[in-house]
Formats: C-alpha cells, structure tokens, sequence
C-alpha cells in the first residue's frame, strides 16, 4: 500500500515536473520571462552599484547582500552544529570488528606523498588567495578560494607529519574561534560601516579606492573564516 | 542536432546514471565517490551553460570539500546503511 | 580545429561514461575510486578543451580548482584506508 | 605557415592524448585486479592529459590562458601519479590480495 502510494506521488510529481520543462522557453532567446524581469536592471546597473566587474559577485554582494549575509552564517552555523553534535555525543562506536585507539595507531605516511603535499601546498595558498582577491573580477570569489585554502590545510594536516598525530593546534583556541567567525563578523561589520557612513546597511562606500579595499576586506574575512570553519568541521568529525 | 545538443545529452545521460547508481548502493562510501562524480560532471554543464561561478562553487565544494568531510564522517559512523 | 576540439570532447565524455561503468560495478572500494579519479582527469580536460573550443579563457582557473580538488579526496580517502579509519568488507554493494 | 605548423603539431599531440586516454580507458575495464587497474589507468591518465593539454597550449600560445594550461600540466603530472601511488600504497596496507595467474597460486 506504502509503495503504491509511494508511486503515485512520485508519478503526480513527474507529471508536473515534466509539464513545467516542456512549457519552459526556449533557453537563450532574449524575451523569456527571466530576462525581461529584473535582470535587465542588474546587468545595466550593477557594474556602478556594485564596483565589480564581475556582475556575479556584483549583485551577491549589493541587491543581495542580506541573502549572502545568510548565507555565510549558514556555513558557520553548520561547524557550531557539528561541534555540538560530536561533543554531546558518547565515544565513537566504529563498525569493524575491534575498537582500535587511534591516537595510539601509528602507520607512517607515504613519503612520496608527503613530499609532493609539502611541494604544492606553497602554490596551492597562493592560488587560493588570488581566487579570493580576483573574486570581483573572475570567476571565483572569498568562498571558492576558501574552500582550496581549507583543502590545503586538510591536506597539510593529515600527510605533512611522519604519523596520523600531527596536528595543527598551533593557534590558541581562543584567536582560532575569532578566525572561524571571520565570516559572519566581518560580512556584520561591513554592513554596519554602510549604516553608519551612508545610512543603507551593506552599502558601499563611494569613493573607489575605498570600495576596492572594503571588496578586498571582505573576500579575504569570508575566504579565511571559511577555511578555518572547513579545518574545524574536518577536525570536529575526525576526533570527536 | 548540433554538437553542443549532443554534448548536454552525454552528461544528462552520465548525470542519471550517477544518480541511479547512488539510490541503488547500500555501501555509503560507494554513494560518496559516485557522488563526487556526480559533481564533476555537473560542474562541466554548468561551465557549458556559461556560469563558471557556479562551475567553480561546484567543483570547489561538491566534489572537493564535501567528498572529504563526507568520508570524515563515514570514518566515524561506519560505512554500512542501517 | 574546432571541429577536432569537439570530437576530442565528445570521445572523453563517452570515454568517461565506460568508466563509470567501473566506479557502478566495483567491486572493491579503491576500484571505485580509483574510477572518480580518471573521470575526474578526463573532464578536467575537457574543460580545458571545452574552455578553448568556446573561446572562454577564464574557465582555465576552474579547471585548476578541478585538478587540486580531485587530488586531495583520492588522498584523504587513501589516508584514511590505510590508518583503517575506513574499512569492512572489501567486495560491497 | 607558423600557423599550420601551430595547428597540425597541436592537432597531433591531441589526437595521441585521446589515444592514451582510451588505453586507460581499455585497462580499466578488462584488467583485473585493482593493482593492475591503478597501474595502467595512472600512467596512461597523466600521459594522456598531459599530452593534451601540451598540444592545447600550443594552439593557446604563449598568453595568459597558454601560462595556465603550462601550470594545470606541471599540477595533472605531480597530482595524479601521486594519487595512484597513495591509493595502491593504502590498498596493500589495508590487506586487499593481489590476483594471481590460477597456475602459478603463490597462495594466500
């Protein structure tokens, strides 16, 4: 019975689906609804209102930016959430036949790999990072670069070292949760600087030195908090 | 039909399959590696549809980062589906 | 030279739909992906063909996103092969 | 004529990348076992890309894109004989048992 209900309301779903696609327009002629709407706004103001030239990132970042300011709390939201997860949680209960201590495990990593990780880490850092400052002018943007920057710091910390054991507390966990919530805190900060200077929250300022250092502010705090935000997650569900 | 039909309908047609793949498989490390496929080669019609943005979003987060925390987890939980 | 951009992108592509044979039927888990692995090398490349057959030079740094991101899953699931974090049986639907 | 040189000499570098692709295509389906799927499909991947792309970077020349398939070459030929190294190392060390020819069984 479950099933044949089950069916039913995928095969209604279909229909409707299917029904949606075929009355859709043809992709790429100018008057769909789509580009008569509002898109023709954005693409012929959004390179003065948004200081970029990517017009992506241009409309993320001024006819969206509460959106986008949602969306970078989503992000650290979900490591408070996996933080909370695994620490409320009791000790790990793994699947295979006995329960090794991984902390005392010792197999020692390849050092063909370690060797090429230590190679490209170097060059991976600075290609993330000018993902993250070519954001408004490329493809790319702070969350992108981020997300490299945060795959090289996985990476470092799991073949950097002779064992499994290196770590890269180095930090002090207080500065580490200032870093986790770049994010969020200076995505706040920019908008609160809008409200003050200009009396819009998330406006930008005018003068275009100054609209080119608060993007670059911005890329980089997103870029950082994200990848300290990725380790985290990484870290939380590796150990916890 | 012109090349670039023919080249939608070749990933359309690795897409479902991928898809198929992941609703069929009881192994969650399986489901996790065909998923990374999956994002691959979305990322390539995204490309082709003129948003490497999104392209990019796609190959950084969906086959990269989330494949590795994914994996993390199924380290954690076991790999068999209860 | 378009045209042979075009037919080298639709050879990888069929190319890599035989492939995902291999990542479907396994049987072992690094079989599977070692499968995502190739597949990624293939559209990586095929980006790039696809980046020039368009004239589209800027997909270049998407494709390099691509190679580092492939890379480090193949690494991270190996490192957690071989400390045994991930293991089971190894012939697994 | 610098230009047909361009285009034939980058026409053929691709045609044999394709051709290395497809050999590791072959390998990967009809070897069998993992390690001898690793050891055809890692060679003929990053000989395959990196001959594609050589011969893309020439059709690019030597601008910004050309710089960026030379990186994307130097990043395929260190990442992908890196990963299938890493993943058969993993393999062996987590106990999967080569194949053996029926005939000569070493044993288990």
């Amino acid at each position: 019975m479950r099933k044949f209900l089950a069916l039913v309301l995928i095969a209604a779903l279909g229909a409707v689906l299917i029904a949606a696609v075929v009355n859709l327009p043809e992709p790429g002629t100018t008057d769909s609804p789509v580009h008569t709407h509002v898109s023709a706004g954005y693409i012929k103001g959004g390179h003065e209102a948004g200081g970029a030239d990517n017009l992506v990132t241009a409309v993320l970042l001024n006819y969206r930016a509460i959106d986008t300011f949602g969306e970078v709390t989503v992000i650290f939201t979900a490591l408070i959430a996996v933080l909370a997860a695994t620490s409320l949680a009791g000790p790990t209960e793994r699947s295979g036949t006995q329960n090794i201590d991984l902390k005392t495990t010792r197999v020692p990593v390849s050092p063909v790999v370690s060797f090429v990780v230590r190679l490209m880490a170097p060059f991976i850092a600075t290609f993330a990072l000018f993902v993250m400052l070519k954001g408004h002018e490329l493809p790319g943007g702070g969350f992108q670069g981020g997300v490299v920057l945060g795959a090289m710091l996985i990476l470092l910390a799991l073949f950097s070292g002779r064992t499994d054991k290196t770590d890269d507390e180095e930090l002090p966990p207080g500065l580490r949760n200032w870093i986790r919530a770049a994010g969020p805190l200076v995505f706040g900060a920019l908008g609160l600087t809008g409200l003050v200077f200009s009396g819009w929250l998330f406006s930008l300022p005018d003068h275009p030195f100054w609209r080119e250092m608060v993007m670059i502010g911005l890329e980089l705090g997103i870029g950082i908090g994200g990848a300290a935000v990725l380790v985290g997650l990484f870290r939380a569900l590796r150990e916890g | 039909m012109s090349v670039s039909d023919l080249f939608d309908l070749l990933i359309l047609a690795l897409l479902i399959t991928c898809v198929l793949g992941i609703a069929r498989v009881r192994d969650l490390a399986t489901a996790v590696t065909l998923f990374a496929i999956y994002s691959f080669v979305l990322c390539l019609l995204w490309a082709h549809r003129g948003a490497p943005d999104v392209a990019m979003t796609e190959a950084a987060v969906g086959a990269g980062i989330t494949a590795v925390l994914f994996f993390t987890a199924i380290a954690k939980i076991g790999r068999r589906e209860k | 030279m378009t045209t042979l951009l075009w037919g080298t992108i639709l050879f990888l592509l069929v190319n890599a739909f035989v492939c995902l044979w291999r990542a479907l039927a396994g049987p072992t888990l690094p079989d599977r992906i070692l499968a995502a692995n190739v597949i990624g090398t293939k559209t990586l490349v095929v980006l790039v063909l696809l980046g020039l057959a368009l004239d589209q030079g800027l997909w270049l740094d998407v494709a390099l996103v691509y190679g580092l991101l492939s890379f480090t899953v193949t690494l991270v699931f190996s490192r957690f092969l071989e400390t045994g974090r991930i293991r089971g049986v190894w012939e697994s639907k | 004529m610098m230009a047909a040189i361009q285009a034939t000499l980058a026409g053929l570098l691709i045609v044999a990348g394709a051709a290395f692709f497809f050999i590791g295509t072959i390998g990967l389906l009809r070897l069998p076992d993992f390690y001898t799927r690793v050891h055809a499909v890692t060679k003929c991947d990053a000989l395959g890309a990196g001959l594609v792309l050589l011969g893309l970077a020439i059709l690019a020349g030597f601008d910004g894109s050309g710089i960026r398939i030379i990186a994307l070459i130097a990043l395929v030929l260190l990442s992908s004989p890196t990963a299938g190294h890493a993943l058969a190392r993993a393999a062996w060390r987590a106990g999967l048992e080569p194949w053996y020819r029926k005939s000569g069984h070493v044993g288990q």
